[in-house]
């Protein structure tokens, strides 16, 4: 496959501003027919807007969007579509309240005469999940979905439209290795095709794994463009931060101390039943499972997020929690997965969104701005926040969001936290601060739980692992013991011992 | 697997709540007096529910796009004066016949699609919130009808109303016109909101309208033609409602609006949008105008207490409906 | 005497202000009394807020109730018209209180009120109490025909006097909306000599208003229906009540009455009462004073 | 850098749009009679506004937790007809004097604040639809307080009204109580929605509900506060109203409702919750205030079309503010 076919679609010279801030400074890049293209950078670095402006979202402040070597100005998203461009968001674009079909088929509805042909665009809609691998059926609103499947949702709308172009910013975010898979597979399908593919990810082992070409971005601006092939993840990571990249995860050195929570017989009605377990302080324990498993569930039950029942004591002393503020006052903390419909108000600026969860701590009968402001201070610099402070947190980039989503918690002061896919689109640099930061939470005698569906983070930060599986806790694997093969059988269930001691603890 | 078979449930127990709720009002009616499940009162009840019925179906539809009118009473009050208007000055020229009540329809229909239209183009163009463009209307639309009025009542010529009134009182094999006329536009209203595209993308705008942007959904023609729609059944209304009043005055419509958002809301659809159902809005128009028919069917409450009793009613309704809702 | 029981259906106006409420009172104690005093007789009351509201009602006492007599006290005349024809057309007695229906010839008894009267007695007496004729303001009430004939029968009362109308503006029968009004005609006028309230509920309103005011150039209020206590405060010599306008609301209570002893007689007084608004003043003050009714 | 410059401009443009609106209402009035800018009528003017500021105020709370109170018209004139009540049964035994008249004001906080918190604990407990809720719940009031004044009118004793008389009338420095107590109700409501952790999760709620929970916030209780909060200001309000004519009516605050939440939304509150402003609902109301007052020192125009021009007026205050916002 020849490298220097026409391209597709490029960006010349590309600049964009938000206000008085340019985020984009004259970036090219071209994407060929039967390639797929990774677009790496750190958090904020201006990928999301340079995909959207392929896509036809945003226009370019100056330079220009090219197709087929001509000039082009999208009108409208429609027009950009009808030329066979799709894009997949990094954020889920989906209506809630809707089906998994009906959003599938939003703006594309199948007619038979004048009314829905809702049999052959459920039928079609099962197809492209099934190609997927994603069991959800087409009638489930989508408000009901799990993360993993509002992508899969996602994708699936974007493959149901016949594409040239298809722009995917993180599409695997959300999902667990097996899930990538099948994502990968789907990609290759549409390579073969002779589909245009840009990707980003921050998931570097992905990257080396599918991409042709790879174009790196810092600050607004391409730093490196070439053959994939090119370039390792070492090169990638440092060439993305711009430094030396040293070890990703920090070395376990915290002592275990007093039992700080233990949980015995949690039963969440529909997700999990009979969980149990303790944890100590000073422990960094994780959570694997395949995305489903009732991980999410099952914590937030804990933390009277959703209803559920069993022993919960905290500390040595017995309590019941029915209300998260209640788990909160006890010193437990969860922070979420979904940082975009129950972690941050997307309308609301930084300092609003971090204060919330703490704004106990600021209230002198009258709130303390200038306290927040410290605090804003603060988080900024402790998680390499970017972005502008006055900025509603919806325009903040994914990355960025999530790191303080982080902060919002933490500043909380819980001396309980369960960490939600913790690193959720953060870039390869801010992922090592962040891994150093929940050490170093352990080691003032925090206790900690990691959800994670990757599969290397829960290894490489846990000093423990549980393995759950169809709402049950399936093991627990501790030091050399915890492999990723180890963690795949328990979690799906084909480990030759399934040791239960967990609900015996 | 446990999830299969709990969605069918939960559906069932959403669409027996409020259909429990209007069973249990006609039970208690039909204890109440023994004419209460009569033909006639039967009738009766339909044949009124029609008016607000059929602005409801359409407000569903406004509603569910995560819309608002406040002004439909209003509208309809005006467009009944026009359209009276017109006809007795058509009358002299045209002669007492179906040329002059068909005039009078096309005025209805006309008017109540400009007047929805400009309610649609204001919020939609010029982006303003629907509650306070069409509060706006309200009072214009008021006004306006009491000007023409002159303060008083606007009358049909009396010769021209006695034509006209079959088309309230008449019907087909004893089932009257605005019974019909409601049960069609409810079969199409349902079938719009369940099997077209326009239906789902009301349901897009008002769940989520950057998500139906982004899916190349015209949310502003959308949205206006929601307004649109909702402006022609204001205008089909007032077709039924004239011959039955004969009139219209600054009394015409008051506190429809309110009304028409009960219904719709009591039938289960959301108010800030995303979701709708019109079977469910016919069920709140019913269970409201049984309240007000139960209420004369017996005299053991201080008539001042009448809006009491029917507050209470209305409350106990949608808790009924949401007690079920959350029972499964 | 026959045991079966008769059914009179008795639709009014909801109590929505002063004089509306006054007239619900009196109909709902007539109706009680006379189910007390005729056992044979069942009476259903329906209070409306609007003229549909009103049809309807009427239609339930038809279909579900059998009325054997109805008496109607039209919200306006036009639209009750048609359907209070069709229930004489089913037999029934009906009774027409206050305003009378667009068509003539369907009541059997007509008990009505004299709007344009009322408007012409309030007119003659600013003719006679401003001699050298004066600046009045006018606070008209909710726009209906009601309110149109009043109106035109107070400004043709005042043809060819020297009063002079300043503003006319609608207070809504309501005392929280001509409180407002009035000092807003207070503000705009340096100099009122008479205000005509039209209603003793606006009358409340205007007198607080000008009391707020501390204003000495308005010599009197003149408001109308008889309020207890505006007739009071005639009775007692007030200087700025110095007179009233009856519109008894207690006409109902004399309609449900004659409709309900004609029933149970089987001599049924057919005609027409015409109810004229006399002025109250000082003298004969005390023959309009009801101390118990609300209103 | 230049990013902080930007922020105020933007945030001057949106604050500069209601007070350009309510300006220019002044200039048209001050330019139309002489008296408009007189001492008198702008005293006036602020204490007629201070009853529905008050409630606009609480409303301003409901609404920015995404709420909505359909009850307060209603609620205020049963609160002021129960005042009159008591007030008046208790005359025998204290006499006309401050003690009945603490009495009165008593009930009036206790009974607002009663029947705030029955409306917020049946939304938040029951979880029904605010605007079902509260729409049961005003024709329950209206109904109550007719029936309290069996269909009349309730008067407060004569002798007691000239007592109380002055906490309407009266003031320091010829500024009247009720504009004080507006002022002070303003200030307070500014600062509790600015500085305070209620206002902020007020906000929250109304922005995304989902994430105030899972940021500890005590959703229900925030909601149910600020219904109680309403249910208290429209007590306070009623005790300003009882003393102005001493009197409550089925006719009393009817449609108080729809000006309050008008006052809140033409003030920039957004009516589906996330975001409010104390400061943009007084604007708001004395835009409202003004409307009607200019038309009524003016009569260029027909009084029946007094409505019209209000609404006009209301669509054109906002589309000012939303043309000036997009301008920026
Ligand atoms: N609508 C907007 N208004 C203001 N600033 C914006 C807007 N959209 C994006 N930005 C800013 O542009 C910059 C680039 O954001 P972008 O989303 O493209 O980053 P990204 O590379 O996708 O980062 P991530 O890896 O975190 O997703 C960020 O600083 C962001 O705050
Ligand atoms: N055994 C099961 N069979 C069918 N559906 C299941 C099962 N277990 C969980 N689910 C559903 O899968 C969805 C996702 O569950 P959940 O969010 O708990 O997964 P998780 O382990 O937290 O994974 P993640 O957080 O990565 O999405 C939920 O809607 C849940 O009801
Ligand atoms: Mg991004
Ligand atoms: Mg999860």
């Amino acid at each position: 496959m020849g490298h220097d076919l026409a391209p597709v679609l490029e960006l010349r010279q590309v600049s964009r501003s938000f206000g008085p801030i340019e985020v984009l400074h004259g970036v090219d890049i071209a994407l060929q027919p039967g390639r797929v293209h990774a677009l790496i950078g750190e958090n904020g670095a201006g990928k999301s807007t340079m995909m959207k402006i392929m896509a036809g979202y945003q226009p370019p402040s100056s330079g220009q969007v090219a197709l087929d070597g001509k000039p082009i100005a999208f009108a409208s998203i429609g027009e950009a579509e009808a030329r066979g461009i799709s894009l997949i968001h990094q954020e889920f674009n989906l209506a809630e309240q809707l089906t998994v079909e009906e959003n599938i088929f939003l703006g594309r509805e199948l007619h038979r005469g004048p009314f829905l042909d809702k049999p052959a665009m459920r039928a079609r809609v099962r197809e492209l999940l099934a190609a997927l691998d994603c069991r959800v059926p087409p009638e489930r609103r989508v408000a009901q979905l799990s993360n993993s499947d509002k992508q899969m949702v996602e994708i699936a709308k974007a493959l149901l439209r016949d594409t040239r172009v298809l722009i995917m910013d993180e599409p695997t975010a959300v999902l667990t290795r097996a899930e990538t898979a099948v994502l990968l597979r789907q990609v290759r399908a549409l390579r073969a095709a002779g589909t245009a593919v840009l990707f980003t990810s921050h998931k570097l082992d992905e990257v080396a794994e599918i991409a042709d070409d790879l174009t790196i971005m810092r600050d607004g601006a391409v730093v490196w463009t070439g053959l994939a092939a090119g370039m390792d993840e070492h090169g990638m990571a440092t060439a993305m931060v711009g430094r030396e990249m040293s070890d990703l995860f920090p070395p376990k050195d915290s002592t275990p101390g007093e039992i700080a929570l233990e949980v015995t017989g949690l039963n969440v009605p529909g997700h999990a039943r009979d969980i149990g377990l303790t944890l100590r302080r000073g422990e960094v324990l994780g959570v694997a499972g395949l995305i489903g498993s009732g991980r999410t569930e099952t914590f937030e039950a804990l933390c009277g997020l959703r209803p559920g029942s069993g022993r919960v004591r905290l500390f040595g002393r017995e309590v019941r929690i029915n209300h998260p503020w209640q788990a909160q006052a006890l010193g437990m903390c969860y922070l979420t997965e979904d940082r975009k419909t129950r972690g941050l108000l997307l309308q609301k600026g930084m300092r609003e969104n971090l204060t919330l969860q703490a704004l106990a701590k600021f209230d002198r009968g009258l709130i303390d701005t200038r306290a927040e402001d410290r605090a804003l201070d603060q988080a900024i610099a402790d998680f390499d926040i970017r972005g502008h402070r006055g900025a509603l947190v919806g325009n903040l980039s994914g990355g960025n969001q999530q790191k303080l989503l982080f902060a919002k918690t933490l500043l909380a002061d819980p001396e309980i936290i369960i960490i939600d896919e913790p690193t959720r689109g953060i870039d390869i640099g801010t992922k090592q601060q962040m891994y150093g930061f929940i050490r170093r939470l352990a080691a003032q005698g925090r206790a900690i739980v990691v959800i994670s569906s990757e599969m290397q983070e829960v290894i490489g930060l846990a000093d423990r692992v549980l393995v759950m599986r169809h709402g049950r806790i399936t093991g627990e694997l501790a030091g050399s013991d915890a492999t990723e093969e180890a963690i795949v059988r328990l979690a799906m269930g084909v480990a030759v011992s399934a040791p239960q001691q967990e609900s015996a603890t | 697997m446990t999830d299969t078979t709990k969605a069918p449930i939960r559906l069932s127990m959403s669409v027996i709540g409020p259909v429990l709720g209007l069973l249990a009002l006609i039970v208690a009616g039909a204890l109440l007096n023994p004419n209460f499940l009569g033909w006639d009162n039967i009738v009766n009840v339909l044949a009124r529910s029609a008016f607000i019925g059929i602005i409801a179906v359409g407000m569903t539809f406004v509603i569910t796009a995560g819309g608002l009118d406040l002004s439909v009473g209003s509208m309809a009050a005006f467009i009944a004066g026009l359209m009276i208007l017109v006809m007795n000055s058509a009358l002299p020229a045209l002669g007492v016949g179906i040329p002059v009540v068909l005039l009078g329809m096309a005025v209805a229909l006309a008017g109540g699609l400009l007047a929805g239209l400009l309610n649609g183009l204001i919020i939609t163009r010029l982006g303003i919130e629907a509650f306070i463009v069409t509060l706006g209307s309200m009072g214009i639309y008021r006004s306006l009808v009491t000007w023409l009025a002159d303060g008083g009542t606007l009358s049909l010529d009396f010769s021209l109303r006695s034509f006209y009134q079959p088309v309230y009182y008449s019907g087909i094999l004893g089932i009257s016109w605005p019974i019909l006329v409601f049960a069609l536009v409810v079969v199409l209203g349902e079938i719009v909101m369940r099997a077209t595209a326009f239906g789902r993308h009301c349901a897009a705008i008002g769940s989520n309208d950057q998500v139906a942007k982004y899916s190349s959904v015209r949310v502003a023609r959308v949205r206006l033609m929601t307004y649109a729609g909702l402006g022609l059944l204001v205008g089909v209304a007032t077709i039924m409602y004239v011959p039955r009043l004969g009139s219209a005055s600054a009394a015409t419509g008051v506190l429809w609006e309110l009304e028409a958002i009960a219904a719709v809301i009591i039938g289960g659809t959301v108010l800030k949008g995303g979701f709708g159902r019109v079977w469910g809005t016919v069920i709140g128009v019913l269970i409201l105008s049984l309240i007000s028919n139960i209420l004369n069917l017996t005299d053991f409450v201080s008539p001042y207490l009448n809006g009491a009793i029917q507050g209470a009613i209305i409350i106990l309704a949608v808790v009924l409906q949401r007690e079920s809702k959350a029972g499964t | 005497q026959e045991a079966e029981t008769r059914v009179i259906g008795v639709s009014i106006p909801a109590a929505t202000h002063g004089w509306a409420g006054g007239m619900n009172y009196f109909a709902q104690t007539a109706v009680e009394r006379l189910e007390a005093t005729y056992p044979q007789l069942d009476f259903v009351l329906a209070t409306a807020s609007d003229p549909a509201k009103q049809v309807n009602d009427i239609e339930d006492m038809v279909a579900t109730r059998k009325i054997d007599a109805l008496v109607v006290l039209p919200f306006e005349s036009e639209p009750l018209t048609g359907p209070v024809q069709n229930v004489k057309a089913s037999g029934a007695w009906v009774t027409v209180v206050d305003r009378g229906l667009a068509v003539e010839g369907i009541e059997d008894l007509y008990v009505a009120g004299d709007n344009p009267g009322f408007g012409r007695v309030a007119g003659e007496y600013f003719a006679k109490a401003l001699p050298e004729g004066g600046k009045i303001v006018v606070l008209r009430g909710i726009p209906t025909t009601i309110d149109n004939e009043r109106v035109e029968g107070f400004q043709k009362a005042l043809e060819g006097t020297n009063v002079e109308i300043l503003g006319m503006e609608h207070g809504n029968w309501n005392r929280d909306d001509s409180f407002t009004v009035m000092q807003d005609f207070l503000s705009k006028y340096p100099q009122i000599d008479a205000v005509w309230a039209s209603d003793d509920d606006m009358a409340v309103g205007v007198l607080g208003a000008i009391e707020a005011a501390g204003r000495e150039d308005v010599k009197f209020v003149l408001g109308g229906a008889g309020m207890k206590e505006m007739v009071k405060r005639v009775m007692d010599g007030d200087a700025m009540i110095p007179a009233d306008v009856t519109y008894p609301p207690a006409m109902i209570a004399t309609a449900i009455e004659v409709t309900a002893a004609g029933l149970v007689s089987g001599a049924p007084v057919s005609g027409q009462f015409i109810i004229g608004s006399v002025l109250i003043t000082p003298e004969n003050a005390a023959n309009f004073h009801y101390p118990d009714s609300p209103f």
